[in-house]
């Protein structure tokens, strides 16, 4: 169709007069995107707007997605929004549905798009600063920290574990290993026994993501050490681990919030109106401290 | 030391050992332009094993290899090939998932000419149906997946491919095992139009009868070494065996008559798929009842129905007057009949696995000791009790199964067989590769069963194996019994005229052609 | 022989010309089943635009299942493609984005380190005499994958030349050139396959290794020719996909042998060697694409498509399995 | 017999007797070279505690390696271990930390769900007579990870009672629980394949299956209980890792079938059937283990790790072959 086609296409289709979004994420495999999931329906929920969440079954699943992503395209939903396991990857195709004037909106990673409507989220190299930063406050100068990264070459825990290693070294801390823990618990908790075995004097480790940490966290609790452990996402079994005094810290980044402002501006610029061309989801810093809060909420949205 | 001047071939000293096994110990043969050249010897002589030094499927350890005079190496099959050496294997060496014809040019496609030069299929089937047709088959099955065919017709094929190759020394290891009847005839006749053409062969068999038509000299083989050469025409028969046997042999068929018992074992009405007529027979204590009939009677189809190998549409059978109900293998087995199948490599043997195992494979629960575990000592004794018996060579039960020679290999069938202390023994052409002397042996063991009240019967394509050793024939054609004789009635006309259904003369040149006289 | 006779034999000749068609493409009925499904569940399905998203969907998985046909008829198999996919399109990147070279040499390098890897499987397997190619191509994976990491640094390249993009982005009329490629190089490996003489050699060699260097073959170079066009193969899947997304990263082809696996297997090619074509091949792919694609239209969700993708493999399987059944009893 | 003849048979036989040991563990000089190589490179490679890791490390790996030798020695495959792993852990969290009933109730869930799938695969196999068990298994891998996903909407579970913990987790003296369990697992499976009946028809079939089915073997009744087996040992993995990380997830397991896989290959197992040792998969799974931990404890980076691993398994096995070969010399 042409520009406006969208709107026919929407409506004729699913009744109502109601407007459509579709939503394509990195994944619905995990905790995280289940919550940018929730953001989006409850957004869908309240201003009445049919939203479909599609995903692969893993983040590693990139031309998956893509081939998700041009088969929502297809299906002339009224806006697109979207969260690229590749950014590069899904420019040809968004490209192309640019052309009907299909507004595009970016979540959680940003993709070098020039159509885009705007991008909700924050980098995910500064959710790794703040990790970083998390960890030295808690940390003396001079104090040997571990790094556990995802698979190599996903650029999300990539950029994390580059954000955490450049705010730990400006924080005069020496980071005495940085090894894959393939995103997966058990092998980022043999992993760390590794490390322990050469570094019994680690002070703090900074994690991907919440899984690794909490897989992290069992190997350290297996010596009897108390090693901080600062993980990343802010799910739930990671935000219990702090309240229970397990993990030291998780920086979350807002996924609900993201999922729900990607369908509430992809609405308004359905409608037309102005949405601005950045829009920062905010960053959450999860300690002991506001912990219990966090864990509320989740448990809120996750009905 | 007796060279040749004129050999095609000329080995000299030829010596090999698989690890600590001296199989050759100094082999010298001569290979003229025209003769048949047979290599006679015991199972485990050594003579596949000569022969796939000079195909280059083996390297000799030493020795020398002359070829028209010439000192050469044989190093791979294409060297043999080159040279002109074409090789009919023991063992099918086959593609079962291509067809005919594709084996049959196997290596050396035809291709059209230009640039891409793809591979003329047309010319290849045309080539191989003249070649079908030399050796008397239907050449319309130039174009079947070889996998469909029997395993005679398999054979077949493979001869097929030998004489496509314009060799000039044609090497056949037991071809006539897996064939019967027409088939023979027609290979004798193809041999003899090749030796006409000048065309060596290297002939290996267990069939005396078959050497003396087709033989003209004949190497004797023992315990690796060699023996004598023999002039085929000059010699007799029983000199051969007591070279290769080192003793002489008494009786080829120590045939021994029991009394008459009851009926032991009795098929009603069974119906094999795919065929209309039912089935009834009977065999009695005391007796040996043998299964005659070409190749695709449907003998095999009969048997494996018995076994519950093959779903069968109806019938019953019984032992002694009980009714047995046979849907497996398992239930027969547990019902106390034993199969020993007639293509020992597919359907016999685990190949890579040592001999107590495949012995005691049919038959594991009867290892087991208190504590439901398999007692391995027991199965080792037991294996080694079997392999004593039979006269497997070597007799080592830690050996592979695919190790051994074709023969010594069917005598591990065997001794699977006898560990079930069965009751009932359907015998598939049990003697198909197996010497002289191990034939014998079979017929005794045979005898043994029958004398310790076991029901035996034998499908067989050897008319005077089943002359010699049966008191009752079955005559099969096209998946009917058309004849039920004592051996007393039952002369190598009525034996074929029931297995054809045809008319006289052409029955005589069966016969011919089965006895091979 | 009678006219009737002849007229008998010509119908039969005909009926199992037929029968051997199907049996030959068996899969080709749990295709159709699929489509006439799916068309019946999503209005959407079949439209030209998405007939034409499977077509160009499938491309990728189209190019590695018909390079892994070859291992698999040699009762092999290559656990690597993925991997050399990533290698492949990571130094296509290095050579003609980062250094700037000719998009020419660029595609000249991606399929020869395509070729590369898959010769040193190759010569793995035959000079080391390995046990079994799934272990020296298990190796390649690993060496294959941590390589274009590191010459990389883990980071994704974009911005290819028209050039290079235009195998997986462009269309003829409505048609994708991609599936155009996939089309022609089908016909090229069933010629391959069914009138050359090393492709013969390669059923032959599945059928029985023994037999085959018996009879004059040079398995290894058959071998070795087999393992180089699979990880060829793995270059040009890699080319098209780098088309299609306009970039490489190293992690691309992520554990895309399975699905390669699948679509041959699901295509009627068995393990053990010897059997399979070129054409159940391409149905395999097909069947597997057309199932992403009608799960992805009627929204069925992550969770809920695994689990259907399975039931359906094994379904489409077992239908062919059904038809053999009665095709025997007949 | 004269005495010195007894005398030299004895000692053919005992030498004998070690060949036979070495050809049946051939790959424990790789994992000896292995050892010896990182004991040089890293003092902290040999100590007591690090072993120790080792041998927890190694035990999930192990156990599913052990299950999935059964169908690898009938010349089968089993691709759904990982997802089978997946599936009967969320069953178990489901029953004992969100329904809260007792931890017995839900080791037993855990065992009997792996069986279950496994025994799902088995029937798939030999009752649907799907042509190969790669297809059933890949059916199920799909089928089982998409209602561990769905039954859980994709969220972990934590907080197991300590029973459930206790296999994972806990230590007897320096030794770890799991991997006393591995050790009391291998020694049945030890028992299991060489004395009984059941065991002994398993080399069998893997031999030969259709000599085994006509020796009166029940082929499917044995394919049915080798892939229950292997399904249980995929639970039974799930328990140790799931007392190991004291949570849940659903994509625990993911891919794991490679290198359980790999273990079994590296132990000397043939993929076609008949061939392969309790023994020499435990060295498989060991060298796998060593391998990650020596590059761990060498900290070598992440990329780099990905290509060693592939040239030590492609070395590791060629070290075998060399060995085969020279004794054959011999
Ligand atoms: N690949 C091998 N490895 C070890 N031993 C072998 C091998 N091939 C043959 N042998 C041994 O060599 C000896 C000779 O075998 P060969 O097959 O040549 O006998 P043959 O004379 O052809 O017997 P048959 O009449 O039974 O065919 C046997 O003892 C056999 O066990
Ligand atoms: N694998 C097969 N595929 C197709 N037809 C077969 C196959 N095996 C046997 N047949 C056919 O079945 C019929 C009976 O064969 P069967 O093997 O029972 O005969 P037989 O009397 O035992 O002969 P043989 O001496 O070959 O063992 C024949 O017509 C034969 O051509
Ligand atoms: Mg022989
Ligand atoms: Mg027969």
């Amino acid at each position: 169709g042409c520009s406006g086609g969208g709107d026919d296409a929407s409506g004729s289709g699913d009744g109502g007069g109601n407007e459509s979004v579709s939503v394509v994420l990195k994944t619905l495999s995990s905790p995280y995107w289940k919550y940018v999931e929730a953001g989006a329906k409850a957004a869908g929920e309240e201003l009445g707007v049919d939203v479909t969440v599609v995903g692969p079954s893993a983040e590693s699943q990139v031309i998956e997605q893509v081939n998700m992503l041009e088969d929502q395209v297809s299906q002339s939903p009224g806006a697109i929004v979207v969260s690229p396991s590749q950014p590069d990857t899904v420019v040809p195709v968004l490209e192309q549905a640019a052309q009907t004037d299909l507004p595009i909106l970016l979540i959680d990673s940003d993709a070098d798009f020039e159509g885009k409507t705007t991008f909700i989220g924050t980098e995910n190299f500064t959710a790794g600063q703040e990790g970083g930063k998390l960890l030295a406050s808690m940390l003396e100068k001079g104090d040997k920290v571990a790094l556990i990264a995802g698979a190599l070459g996903n650029p999300a825990t990539d950029d994390r574990i580059k954000g955490a290693k450049e705010a730990l070294e400006a924080a005069g801390m020496v980071i005495v290993a940085e090894q894959p823990g393939d995103s997966d618990k058990t092998k980022a908790m043999s992993v760390m026994e590794n490390i322990l075995e050469n570094n019994g004097d680690v002070k703090g480790v900074f994690a991907a993501n919440d899984d690794m940490a909490l897989g992290v966290l069992r190997a350290v609790e297996a010596k009897g050490l108390d090693t901080k452990v600062i993980g990343t996402d802010g799910t739930q079994e990671a935000v219990e681990s702090i309240i229970s005094g397990g993990l030291a810290g998780t920086i979350a980044q807002s996924p609900y919030n993201m999922g729900y402002q990607g369908v509430e501006n992809a609405l308004k610029a359905i409608k037309g109106e102005t949405v601005e061309e950045r829009i920062d989801s905010g960053i959450d810093i999860i300690s002991a401290e506001n912990a219990q809060e966090q864990l509320d909420f989740l448990k809120s949205i996750s009905e | 030391m007796v060279t040749h001047a004129g050999s095609l071939l000329e080995l000299k000293a030829i010596k090999k050992s698989f690890n600590q096994n001296h199989v050759l110990k100094g082999i010298d043969l001569g290979v003229r332009a025209g003769e048949v050249h047979v290599l006679l010897g015991e199972n485990g002589a050594g003579k596949s094993t000569l022969i796939k030094i000079m195909t280059g499927a083996y390297q000799k350890d030493a020795g020398e290899i002359y070829w028209e005079g010439l000192n050469v190496q044989i190093n791979n099959p294409v060297d043999a090939m080159n040279l002109g050496i074409a090789t009919i294997y023991q063992e099918l060496n086959v593609i079962p998932e291509l067809k005919v014809y594709e084996n049959i040019f196997l290596g050396r496609e035809i291709k059209k000419g230009g640039k891409i030069s793809l591979i003329d299929h047309k010319k290849m089937k045309k080539e191989a149906e003249r070649a079908l047709g030399m050796l008397g088959q239907d050449p319309k099955i130039a174009d079947r997946i070889l996998g469909e065919l029997g395993i005679g017709q398999q054979q077949l094929v493979e001869i097929a491919k030998a004489l496509t190759l314009d060799a000039k020394l044609i090497i056949m290891d037991e071809p006539t095992a897996s064939l019967s009847g027409s088939e023979v005839e027609q290979l004798y006749k193809c041999v003899e139009q090749l030796t006409e053409r000048g065309i060596a062969i290297v002939f290996i068999s267990h069939r005396l009868d078959e050497i003396r038509r087709m033989g003209d000299r004949i190497t004797i083989l023992r315990d690796g070494f060699k023996i004598d050469t023999l002039n085929v025409k000059t010699t007799e028969t029983d000199h051969w065996i007591e070279l290769m046997v080192g003793r002489s042999l008494d009786e080829k068929y120590p045939k021994q008559s029991f009394t008459l018992g009851n009926e032991g074992f009795r098929v009603e009405n069974l119906k094999v798929a795919g065929t209309t007529e039912p089935i009834d027979f009977s065999v009695n204590y005391g007796e040996i009842v043998g299964i005659s009939g070409l190749v695709g009677a449907g003998r095999t189809e009969l048997a494996r129905a018995i076994f519950g190998a093959d779903k069968h549409e109806q019938g019953k059978v019984f032992i002694d007057g009980k009714q047995v109900k046979i849907k497996s293998p398992k239930d027969a087995i547990r019902a106390g009949i034993a199969f020993i199948t007639e293509d020992r490599k597919s359907e016999g043997l685990l190949l890579d696995q040592p001999l107590d195992f495949n012995i005691a494979m049919a038959n594991m629960k009867k290892f087991k000791n208190k504590s439901n575990l398999v007692n391995l000592k027991a199965i080792r004794n037991e294996a080694k009790n079997y392999v004593k018996e039979l006269k497997v060579r070597p007799d080592d039960i830690d050996l592979h199964a695919r190790k051994l020679s074709g023969g010594n290999q069917q005598k591990v069938v065997i001794a699977k067989w006898l560990c079930t202390k069965a009751k009932v023994f359907i015998f598939d052409e049990p003697t198909r590769g197996i010497d002289v002397g191990a034939k014998v042996e079979v017929y005794r063991l045979m005898n043994q069963l029958v004398e310790s009240g076991a029901i035996v019967l034998m499908i067989s394509s050897d008319l005077p194996e089943i002359l010699g050793m049966c008191d009752r024939v079955l005559v099969m054609s096209e998946g009917k019994i058309t004849a039920d004789l004592a051996i007393k009635e039952a002369t190598q006309e009525r034996i074929m005229k029931a297995a054809t259904g045809v008319e006289e003369a052409s029955t005589e040149q069966f016969i011919k052609a089965a006895t091979g006289g | 022989m009678s006219e009737a006779v002849i007229q008998k034999e010509q119908a039969a000749e005909e009926k199992k010309s037929f029968k051997h068609f199907l049996s030959k493409f068996g899969a080709l009925i749990g295709l159709i089943i699929l489509v006439v499904v799916l068309t019946f569940m999503s209005d959407k399905f079949l439209t030209v635009n998405n007939v034409m998203n499977i077509a160009r969907q499938s491309s990728i998985n189209a190019l590695l299942a018909i390079g892994m046909l070859l291992p698999i008829l040699t009762a092999g198999i290559d656990l690597s493609v993925g991997s050399i996919l990533a290698i492949s399109i990571m130094t296509m990147g290095i050579v003609s984005v980062n250094m700037g070279m000719s998009p020419i040499l660029g595609i000249i390098v991606c399929l020869a380190v395509g070729a590369g890897f898959g010769l040193l499987n190759g010569l793995l397997l035959t000079k080391l005499r390995l046990p079994h190619p799934f272990i020296s191509t298990l190796g390649t994976m690993n060496i294959a994958r941590g390589i274009a990491l590191i010459i990389t640094a883990a980071a994704p390249i974009a911005g290819f030349p028209f050039m290079i993009q235009y195998l997986g982005r462009e269309f003829v009329g409505p048609i994708p050139v991609s599936f155009l490629l996939v089309i022609a190089v089908y016909i090229v490996f069933h010629i391959f396959l069914t009138r050359t003489q090393t492709g013969r050699h390669i059923y032959a060699i599945g059928g029985n290794k023994e037999a085959a260097h018996l009879s004059g073959i040079n398995v290894d170079r058959v071998l070795i020719i087999v393992y180089t066009i699979s990880g060829l193969m793995a270059g040009l899947a890699g080319l098209v996909m780098v088309g299609r997304v306009n970039s490489a990263f190293p992690l691309a082809g992520l554990s895309y042998e399975l699905d390669a696996i699948a679509a041959v297997i699901i295509g009627g090619a068995s393990f053990f060697g010897g059997v399979g074509t070129v054409w159940g091949t391409l149905i395999g792919a097909m069947i597997i694409a057309v199932l992403r694609n009608g799960l992805n239209l009627l929204n069925v969700s992550a969770d809920f498509q695994m689990a259907v993708i399975g039931i359906v493999i094994i379904a489409a399987v077992y239908v062919d399995v059904l038809r053999q059944r009665n095709s025997k009893k007949n």
